[in-house]
């Protein structure tokens, strides 16, 4: 028999296959067969490895390569040096921003080093398609002891881990469970909340991606101690890929046995439906979501009653999302001490969160709890691209804030985060630079909240309207002061009256600019300037006589022929035709037309 | 029963586990203001979706304002309906939904009777932040022969959908697009005509704004009266004069026949007559088609199809035509009243007048507005020429009296003129829900069974139930009735007898909440459901003191057949006082 | 009063789908994601079927459709283009990727150019921030754009 | 079909299967297991070191045995191939010269498992198996 001695994992997450990922792993397995090693070298699809920005990625196990950006291209010269004579394509390698050195081995990679995976064990690891591998990591093992457990001493667990969801607003999940459990019904149902809506958030995605069979395996564990034994998943239709692989690991445990009835020899029955959103946000609101998986329009109601209440079709419902069901198979594996041992006083475990925006290293990270701002930011993250002038990081979402400089050591949780006027949120996390305009990002997420709302509440539904209408006139430069107290005023009876999570936090963009970056706001009322440089309007493009060559190059590309000049002399571009397209700046081969 | 304590303003408040914040307010006399908010309790009907904001209060320790509305009173609440940032609060959130809101108050149909107008001349709103091209939502305009929609109107408090849907489900009306053009309307904002829409207009009766109207027919009755070369005779539905005086500030339950009498005479018709008369004649009718059915079910025809059903309330038999186009054999042919008075009025007293029917102009005074569809409906028209010309709400006739400068208060009682304004007891209960079948038993029975009633108050038909059953003794022969009011009611009844768990002889439905003293022309009830209780009581009353209490025994009625129609479901009576019913069946 | 008439294959297909869903108005969303799949989009008479199937109001159905951005009554181009304006590109520059495509095609968010060949449509995060700006042309992702790789991409499908 | 019908069969299966996954367990966590590198460069491969390392892999996964074969280009050694060399946790890591399958399954035998020395390890001037960041 051949031993297999090599692994060759390629990322096969909804970014990286965007990349070609598919491909490649078809190139890499010509390329075996090719030169016979078929048998000894296994290619495996996995889920993310988080590292989104250098995808597609292909990892050499035993060990440990770290390749990036693969083209189907680079699989003959990895099968031919690396796995045949051993000798690394260093071209390949991930390059140190900071010490421009390549990395050979992921082990060493900052990006790694910080994190702790634990709601991303797998991701990367293990073939998301294939049950087997998620057995041989322990994978249903924390059901099987749960089941020997009462359904008490299991949420009595969950309860003492710390463990707090991880869509929001961090309710202690060990409690949810516990109203839900306590609530008699003929019926109850496991729900998990896949509508992962924030623009700019994906932990959800991948894990689902990377490692269904731990949502599958979560949801039977709580259908179990809430006295549940239907899970419904809600799955953003969006995630074409995420549902596949929930329905293969669904299918497979079917299959197995680990869904179905008397499960692992016992009398507990439990199995998964799939739901699928259908492209609205507020739908992550639970309420809404429930309203929405009975083929209703998605609009949240009051709340009390709460789903465990009174939620899927009337009867009790608990609700979590991915990455909380993720965490609990941990939990169960390596006992509640450990898990609470991890992270600050009232944030247990670790969070996952979306590194985006003008970060280096964009991807999925996953930290313990506490772990400051400038951690994330400039040791895992890599720092900001192009080396500009960190401004802002986003967090949470359309529901949260932005936070400055001055927040970079606050150790991040829940707490922290709400008090410096953001929040947790599902974890995405948006990085500025010195170029992005903050009334301009203000403006943007009420962009989208007027897009997304549901439109049931009067505050929501014409408040945030208003307020997006209000940022537009000051990105106008036709703002004045009296619309800043209109915005802030707004904000706060917005926060205070509308109706659900969606509209209660949908002024967290403007408030927390507002407060951090009022100059900003203040240049655009009173000064009519941009500082960003971003807003239109408010910027005008100018020749510096002393640089123009007169090449006649911007008065040739001007679209609207606002630039007028004869050869060889310093053009002019006559404000009142210019349309700001940016087009001459970016045509200027010597650095003559200047930004106003 | 478990008590909870709180203080609200300081008040300390006792009330039972379950209340709201709003309902133990108000026990102590502080009226929370609410917009979308409405709690029909004699009715069993609510909306409260949360929606408007506008009932926010502060509960001391919440993070946000709490709807008082939707917010359960928890025991040591302390609750502040007035403190300045709940002003704030309210005041901020009606200057949003004005900003999105035409300024068309002074010519508005709803001016006047407005909630979202008089809540802002409450909250003290007085100008509204101007943002340069703030959106405003607008949308299809629709008239329908009975409603109109302006949508632009709207302020989402989903009244409407919750009549529509939950109340009468009928479906015409749904929630559409999303956020800032969410909005209440029939399936691809289509119109009204063109949806299952019954026309019962409960939509309208609880519309705080003018997004949701009838269609204004006054001014074609004001043209019809000035006309000389018109007779113009007028007819009052029973449950007219039970709730008009609400108009004039008189209180509800308040009976005015006598003034409502003396207004028309001013107004100018010629004859005043009553719709009553022509309930006695849908008994005549109806009660003797019950009692053919009944006689031949119980001689042992299977061919008979049993329950009979009550024709009289247009929107249910809207409703049954599109919903339950397989039992269109089953309601009673008996035409309703305003259109047997046309009929009548346009043959029988046409020719005594010895006017041309062209030239006689029949207005109705109805509590509805599925009215205004009924009298267009081409089955009831001879020639084009319609028999019931003009079908004008309460309110409408309100609008006409204040219009033309008569001070209602003031008028003298009168009566009706004759021959068509003559009625009896029996006939003003076709006003409140279980009125035409006890109507119709008093009658029945005492053909039925030869004898004389010794009691003529069927007080096991009465009350404002959705659903309610009785076994009426005929002399050993059990009559089993059904009797619902509300649409939805009347399904449930109608699937209870497709199912077999029903098994009635007669049923009465009506359309609206509590029959059409709730019907949807009449004076808005604004969320107080007392109101329609006041009515109920007041049209019982009305019967109460009328001498003759049986429709049989209705002298001009008796006079009418031996003139005119020979006997009940004669072939003159076939002719003018029977209809047929069509397949509206529409998804 | 509708805007196109089904044949009966399509009544039947119809049928057949909500008939897969055992009829249940709980599974209105499950049906309209099964028929758009089927015809593309939505279209009033479609809509007015699966109200007859599942015995619900059509006026719900519309509720519904309208309310859910995923759900079109119009029928999409021949090539959809969808931009994704999730926080990650528009930090990185998807405005100007916008305004590039719609100078390019001639048409606005949520058009149909008058050949037919491409809708262009906006979407909330896909998920590869990495390759932030991204816009989809059917199922193939183009990441890392500038509003110069526009025309050049399009060429490909023109 | 394989139905898991109890936590026995469970524990079972993760056996039966863990051969599979454990190259990837064992790289996980390498500074805690041994490691082995075979050199794999065109040298190593004509003098067989592919037969060296395919016998290290049968035995390790034979005996289920925490420790890691990973292939490495040329060391440098070339008068000495097959090359493999081995860090054991804890102590310096050592090359093997001229290593046949025989002397392989001694590297395991007596040098991994019973810490007793063996003939063949070459002078120190090696590079170390941590690779050079």
């Amino acid at each position: 028999m051949v031993q297999v001695k090599m692994h060759l994992l390629v990322c096969g997450g909804t970014g990286c296959r965007a990349s070609e990922s598919k491909r490649l792993v078809d190139e890499l397995n010509a390329q075996l067969q090719a030169n016979g090693l078929a048998d000894e070298v296994k290619v495996v699809i996995t889920g993310c490895f988080g590292f989104c920005e250098k995808g597609p990625i292909v990892k050499v196990i035993p060990d440990n390569t770290f390749y990036t950006k693969v083209k189907p291209e680079d699989a003959e010269e990895i099968v031919k040096e690396h796995v045949l004579k051993g000798r690394k394509v260093t071209r390949l390698l991930y390059e140190d921003p900071e010490t421009k050195t390549h990395v050979s081995d992921s082990k060493h990679m900052e990006f790694y080093q910080k994190q702790v995976r634990i709601a991303l064990r797998n991701c990367g690891f293990i073939d998301p398609e294939n049950i087997e591998e998620y057995i041989v990591r322990d994978g249903y093992a924390a059901l099987g002891k749960v089941l020997a457990m009462t359904p008490a001493e299991a949420i009595d667990i969950v309860k003492k881990s710390g463990l707090r969801g991880r869509g929001g607003a961090g309710f202690p999940t060990g409690l949810k469970w516990e109203i839900a459990s306590k609530n008699k019904a003929d019926q109850k149902y496991v729900v998990c909340n896949a509508d992962e809506g924030d623009p700019g958030a994906f932990m959800d995605r991948s894990i689902l991606e990377g490692d269904p069979n731990s949502i599958v395996e979560a949801m039977a564990i709580c259908g179990y101690c809430i006295g549940a034994t239907k899970g419904l998943i809600y799955i953003r239709a969006e995630y074409p890929l995420a549902i596949k692989r929930l329905q293969v690991a669904i299918g497979q445990a079917r299959e197995f046995g680990l869904l179905g009835n008397n499960m692992l020899g016992s009398d507990f029955n439990f199995d998964i439906e799939l739901r699928y959103g259908a492209g609205a946000f507020v739908c992550g609101e639970e309420t809404a979501l429930i309203h929405s998986m009975e083929g209703k329009r998605g609009e949240p109601t009051i709340k009390p009653p709460f789903p465990a209440e009174a939620g899927f079709l009337g009867k009790p419902s608990n609700v979590n999302n991915v990455e909380t069901f993720a965490n609990i198979p941990a939990i169960f594996l390596k006992g509640w001490e450990w898990f609470s041992s991890i992270g600050t006083e009232k944030s247990k475990g670790t969070k996952v969160f979306a590194l985006a925006g003008k970060i280096n290293n964009v991807g999925l990270i996953e930290v313990p709890m506490g772990t400051t701002l400038r951690e994330v930011i400039f040791e895992i993250g890599g720092g900001i691209k192009g080396g500009k002038k960190f401004k802002a990081v986003q967090t949470g979402g359309p529901s949260g804030g932005c936070l400055t400089e001055a927040h970079l050591d606050t150790p991040i949780d829940y707490d922290n985060l709400i008090a410096a006027g953001s929040m947790m949120g599902s974890g995405g996390m948006i990085v500025m630079d010195e170029d992005d305009c903050m009334v301009s990002v203000a403006k943007f997420y009420l962009d989208f909240i007027v897009g997304e709302s549901c439109g049931k509440c009067a505050p929501c539904r014409i408040g945030n309207k208003r307020m997006h209408e209000t940022l537009e006139k000051i990105c106008q430069g036709k703002g004045t002061m009296e619309d800043l107290d209109y915005l802030d005023n707004l904000s706060k009876v917005i926060k205070d009256t509308a109706l659900c999570g969606l509209g209660q936090t949908s002024p967290n963009p403007v408030l927390s600019t507002m407060q951090y970056f009022r100059d900003e706001y203040l240049a655009h009322v009173i000064d009519k300037k941009c500082p960003a440089g971003r807003c239109k309007a408010l910027k005008s493009y100018v020749i510096n006589a002393d640089k123009c060559m007169g090449c006649t190059l911007c008065a040739k590309n001007c679209p609207v022929s606002a630039i007028t000049g004869d050869k060889k002399v310093p053009h002019v571009i006559d404000q009142a035709k210019c349309i700001k397209c940016g087009t001459c700046y970016e045509k200027c081969k010597f650095g003559a037309i200047e930004i106003r | 029963m478990e008590t909870i304590k709180l203080t609200i303003d300081n008040t300390p408040v006792e009330t039972e586990k379950g209340t709201t914040i709003y309902q133990a307010a108000k026990k102590v006399g502080i009226n929370i203001p609410a917009l979308c908010y409405m709690n029909l309790e004699h009715l069993g009907i609510k909306n409260c979706p949360g929606a408007c904001r506008i009932c926010v209060v502060d509960v001391a320790g919440r993070r946000n304002l709490a709807p008082s509305c939707s917010t359960a009173c928890m025991e040591g609440m302390v609750v502040k309906t007035n403190t300045p940032r709940v002003l704030n609060a309210r005041k901020t959130v009606m200057e949003l939904i004005l900003s999105d809101h035409p300024k068309d108050c002074l010519i508005c149909p709803a001016n006047g009777q407005c909630e979202l107008q008089a809540l802002a001349a409450t909250l003290g709103v007085r100008e509204i932040h101007a943002v340069e091209n703030a959106a405003v939502s607008t949308y299809r305009k629709d008239a329908s022969p009975s409603l109109k929609r302006d949508m632009d109107k709207c302020i989402m408090c989903r009244r409407c959908e919750t009549m529509c849907n939950d109340v009468q489900t009928v479906g015409a009306l749904s929630a559409i697009n999303r956020g800032f053009m969410a909005v209440v309307s029939p399936a691809f904002e289509q119109d009204l005509i063109n949806s299952p829409c019954t026309f019962c207009g409960q939509c309208v009766a609880v519309c705080p704004t003018g997004a949701l109207t009838e269609v204004d027919d006054t001014p074609k009755v004001i043209r019809a009266l000035a006309d000389p070369t018109k007779t113009v005779v007028v007819q009052t539905a029973p449950a007219v004069r039970a709730a008009l005086g609400e108009e004039f500030g008189l209180k509800p339950g308040t009976r005015v026949t006598g003034k409502m009498a003396a207004a028309l005479r001013r107004l100018g018709f010629d004859k005043v007559f009553d719709t009553d008369f022509a309930a006695d004649l849908t008994i005549m009718e109806e009660g003797t088609e019950l009692l053919t059915r009944l006689s031949k079910f119980l001689g042992g025809d299977k061919s008979v199809r049993l329950p009979i059903m009550t024709s009289c309330c247009p929107a249910w038999v809207n409703f049954f035509e599109t919903y339950y186009p397989e039992m269109l054999d089953v309601p009673s042919t008996a035409k309703s009243p305003q259109q047997m008075f046309g009929a009548i009025a346009k043959t029988y007293f046409a020719d005594k007048m010895k006017v041309n029917r062209k030239d006689l102009v029949v207005v109705s005074v109805m509590p509805c507005l599925a009215k205004k569809y009924e009298c267009q409906r081409n089955e009831f028209k001879v020639d084009g020429n319609p028999d019931v010309d003009y079908a004008i709400s309460t309110r409408e006739l309100a609008h006409l009296i204040k219009m033309a400068n008569i001070d209602f208060n003031s008028l003298p009682d009168e009566d009706f003129d004759q021959p068509l304004g003559e009625s009896t007891g029996a006939a003003v209960i076709f006003g409140t829900t279980g009125g035409v079948i006890e109507a119709a038993v008093r009658t029945a029975y005492e053909i039925f069974t030869g004898k004389k009633l010794d009691k003529i108050d069927f007080t096991e038909l009465r009350g404002l139930e959705g659903i309610r059953t009785a076994s009426i003794d005929f002399n050993g022969t059990m009559i089993n009735i059904g009797i619902a009011h509300q649409l939805g009611n009347a399904r449930k009844l109608l699937d209870g007898i497709r199912s077999g768990m029903y098994n009635f002889h007669a049923i009465e439905i009506m359309a609206c909440p509590g029959g059409c003293i709730g019907g949807a022309g009449q004076p808005y009830h604004h969320g107080h459901s007392e109101i329609i209780s006041a009515r109920h009581n007041a049209i019982y009353k009305e019967d109460e003191e009328k001498t003759i209490r049986k429709s049989h025994e209705n002298p001009y009625i008796i006079k009418l057949y031996e003139e005119f129609l020979g006997k009940p479901m004669s072939e003159m009576s076939h002719h003018l006082l029977h209809t047929h019913y069509f397949d509206k069946h529409k998804v | 009063m509708s805007n196109i008439k089904l044949h009966d294959s399509q009544i039947r297909q119809i049928k057949d789908i909500c008939a897969s869903y055992g009829n249940k108005p709980g599974e209105l969303i499950n049906v309209l994601h099964t028929t758009q799949g089927v015809f593309g989009y939505l279209p009033e008479e479609v809509q007015r079927e699966i109200a007859k199937n599942l015995n619900i109001p059509v006026a719900k159905v519309y509720g519904v459709v309208t309310f859910y951005s995923f759900f079109t009554m119009k029928p999409k181009g021949e090539h959809a283009i969808s931009l994704c304006l999730g926080t990650a590109c528009y930090v990185r520059g998807a405005e100007g990727v916008l305004d590039e495509l719609k100078k390019q095609l001639g048409i606005e968010v949520g058009q149909v150019t008058p050949d037919g060949k491409f809708s262009l449509d906006c979407l909330r995060c896909v998920g590869a921030c990495g390759l932030a700006p991204v816009v989809l042309i059917g199922d193939k992702v183009y990441g890392r754009l500038d509003p110069s790789k526009v025309k050049e991409i399009l060429a490909n499908y023109r | 079909m394989n139905k898991i019908k109890s936590l026995d069969d469970l524990r079972k299966m993760k056996q039966n299967l863990s051969s599979d996954i454990s190259i990837r367990e064992k790289s996980n966590n390498p500074d805690k297991i041994v490691q082995i590198r075979v050199a794999m460069a065109t040298c190593g491969i004509a003098a067989g070191a592919r037969e060296v390392m395919n016998t290290m892999l049968e035995k390790i996964a034979k005996d289920s045995l925490p420790v890691v074969v990973t292939q490495g280009g040329c060391m440098g050694y070339c008068y000495a191939e097959p090359t493999v060399e081995v860090k054991v946790p804890g102590k310096d890591p050592v090359v093997f010269g001229h290593v046949d399958p025989k002397v392989a399954l001694d590297i395991i035998d007596k040098y991994i498992l019973k810490g007793e020395l063996i003939d063949g390890i070459l002078p120190v001037n090696y590079q170390s198996i941590q690779e050079k960041a």
